[in-house]
């Protein structure tokens, strides 16, 4: 009963001092930021547009093949830019075992530059030779009408 | 020679994996370097006709192949946001599948070749059989853009200089 | 059907979601799982006995020494388990089965795992042998190694694989990980000390009794990465071609 | 700066996540739900990141991205490979009914 109501006092503090607290680090870590560190944030931010095409892309488009464009670019794209943007944010000191980590971070994204486009690859071919044609222009004009 | 490259380069690779620099870690970097230089080296480096030279060479024309490769990988995400995000691009989209001749003769120029192709805006490798490869195409501008052959010519220059003579 | 399945992964999700909100904080030292006695007691001693930064490992291959010799010989047994029954058989298996295809290996896949494999093998390594200071140890390292010798059987067939590392050696790989751990356990049995006691080391190593035991985790861990490598290939190997070692998937 | 930049990524990460799953869960064939599982096993990595920068242990949490993307990769490559096998089993048996027939 007791510990239930600490924890209760405790959400409820923690309810009312988040959004301002939030705030606070906020205002009060964009003065000292660096410029690599901007750098880094632009970069996710960018990453998120880009998966946010991505998703929307896999939702709208009209076919297997098409869906592949959006998926295979904008997923190998935005992991690029967000993981390259987190590795830039997190160098905090610029030791070299902080080096060593952002170079690892930059070692998974050259991992996805060369694994992404395969595995799109091997997806393509895979549904191509089970008799899965894409459609044709004609066929999308029809897909397009009945949309409206 | 070509093992002891290898070796080189996967001790390399251990280093940026450990970050711990004592005699100890180093060691077994060593050791396991070893070890899968003797069990997986001619994975690496398939055609070892080539000397040193030309291999360095290679390598620094891949290098700064990849800034180049990086910005079309930027225009191919622009390219299917318009796609995704307004109608006006998916109006404009009109897919289909080209096929197309490769002057490049090892396996591995064809595969930065496909893989490039896939990178880049609004084209999808779907089959390589011998020199011909078939490309899934979103609209009729990247399929100009495609058969002009830039990227293949790229690719050309870095690896199989002589072919690009002959043609 | 596939609607009402909706209905119990969303209730269960709920009621995850409404529980995580009763977790301890990440390292908070009045949680019940950091107040016990047994956990006081080895955090205040890991550090005194063994000079392994890393709790988990120590906990794992030296005050639970016995467990994980016993998982790794389970891990065995299952191995020559599947091989027990899968050797040689043609009959109910394969009878539905009446055409085999083979595929060729494609070429943009082979030649990206061409320069993934040995970068994934010095990965494995990696694990296995900073098992001390960061998340890892045999069984993560082996599971990595034996993926990348799958990764060959999947893109080229499991005949370019077997070539590479033969069911019969995978065998003697898997009995020599269970010997060499074994083996360190009886090697500080014979110095004076009980099974698995690694401080007996020390009589033979130039180091501290300590670091022997340091030292002697290093080695039960690649005996527990070799069985694990060589389980993990032979379990595939035998179970996707229903023990022909043909074709494979 | 890193807590709520970590935050910001995240919990964008999942928000985008959600037609994804929308995908798994209508796809018309078998290749749009694997696609969207690759997509998602993809952003994984970039959340295990991202979850090593909240609880400032990125250089652990790095190893364990490097390890999931391998796995995606591979589980991939398995899976398109056991479809084209399955289909070139099924175009095998369709010819040989046909010769029969």
């Amino acid at each position: 009963m007791l510990k239930k109501k600490r924890k209760e006092q405790e959400r409820k503090m923690k309810d009312s001092s988040f959004i301002p607290v939030l705030a606070e680090t906020m205002t009060s870590s964009l003065n000292d930021l660096n410029i690599i560190q901007i750098f880094g944030f632009l970069l996710g931010v960018l990453g998120l547009i880009f998966f946010l095409g991505a998703a929307v892309g896999m939702l709208r488009f009209p076919d297997f093949y098409t869906r592949m464009h959006a998926a295979g670019k904008g997923d190998s794209m935005s992991t690029m830019l967000m993981l390259s943007g987190l590795g830039l944010v997190t160098m905090e000191d610029y030791s070299l075992g902080s080096w060593l980590v952002f170079v690892k971070i930059m070692g998974i994204v050259l991992f996805i530059y060369l694994t992404s486009p395969t595995s799109t690859h091997v997806l393509m071919k895979a549904a191509f030779e089970d008799n899965h044609m894409p459609l044709d222009e004609k066929d999308l004009k029809k897909a397009k009408g009945k949309k409206k | 020679m070509y093992p002891f490259v290898v070796f080189v380069l996967l001790l390399l690779n251990w280093i940026i994996f450990s970050g711990k620099f004592d005699a100890f870690h180093l060691g077994l970097g060593v050791i396991s370097c070893l070890f899968v230089t003797w069990i997986s080296q001619d994975f690496l480096f398939y055609d070892r006709s080539k000397g040193l030279k030309e291999r360095m060479h290679e390598a620094w024309a891949f290098l700064c192949y990849i800034p180049w490769l990086t910005w079309e990988v930027v225009l191919a995400n622009i390219h299917v946001l318009k796609l995704a995000m307004t109608n006006k691009g998916y109006m404009e989209m009109a897919p289909r599948v080209v096929t197309i001749k490769t002057i490049l003769k090892t396996d591995f120029a064809k595969f930065v070749f496909a893989n490039s192709i896939t990178l880049t805006p609004g084209t999808i490798t779907m089959l390589v059989r011998g020199d011909i490869i078939h490309v899934h195409v979103m609209s009729q501008f990247l399929e100009d853009d495609l058969l002009s052959g830039a990227i293949e010519k790229k690719v050309a220059e870095i690896f199989e200089p002589g072919v690009l003579q002959k043609a | 059907m596939k609607k009402i399945s909706l209905i119990p992964v969303l209730v269960v999700g709920v009621l995850l979601l409404y529980a995580a909100d009763d977790f301890p904080e990440w390292g908070n030292p009045t949680a019940p799982a950091s107040a016990s006695s047994l956990s006081s007691h080895f955090i205040s001693n890991t550090g005194v006995d063994t000079e392994v930064p890393n709790m988990v490992t120590a906990v794992l291959a030296d005050y639970r020494g016995f467990d994980t010799m016993f998982e790794t010989v389970v891990v065995f047994i299952a191995g020559m388990a599947v091989l027990a029954i899968l050797k040689g058989s043609s009959g109910p298996f394969s009878k539905n089965k009446k055409y085999t295809s083979s595929i060729e290996p494609d070429l943009i896949v082979t030649n990206t795992v061409r320069l993934l494999v040995p970068v994934i093998q010095i990965f494995s390594f990696y694990v296995l042998a900073h098992g001390h200071v960061s998340p890892g140890g045999g069984f993560q390292g082996g599971v990595v190694m034996g993926a990348s010798f799958i990764m060959i059987a999947l893109s080229w067939d499991l005949e370019t694989a077997l070539v590479r590392f033969p069911l019969d050696k995978c065998f003697l790989v898997a009995a020599l990980g269970i010997i060499l751990y074994g083996g360190i356990g009886l090697l500080s049995m014979f110095l004076g000390g009980e099974f698995l006691d690694y401080a007996e080391l020390a009589n033979i190593l130039p180091v501290s009794r300590e670091m022997a035991r340091y030292h002697a985790m290093l080695g039960v861990e690649i005996g527990v990465g070799l069985t694990v490598t060589a389980i993990m290939f032979a379990l595939y190997a035998n179970l996707s071609t229903e023990g022909k070692l043909k074709g494979g998937l | 700066m890193i807590d709520w930049f970590a935050m910001l990524v995240g919990g964008s990460l999942f928000l985008f996540m959600v037609p994804l799953l929308y995908r798994i869960w209508v796809g018309p064939t078998a290749y749009d739900r694997i696609l969207a599982v690759n997509v998602i096993g993809t952003k994984t990595a970039v959340l295990l990141v991202v979850i090593g920068a909240l609880f400032d242990r990125v250089h652990m949490f790095v190893d364990f991205a490097i390890a999931y993307a391998l796995l995606n990769f591979l589980a991939s490559v398995v899976v398109s490979r056991y479809l084209n096998r399955t289909a070139a089993e099924r175009n095998v048996e369709e010819k040989t009914k046909g010769a029969r027939a």
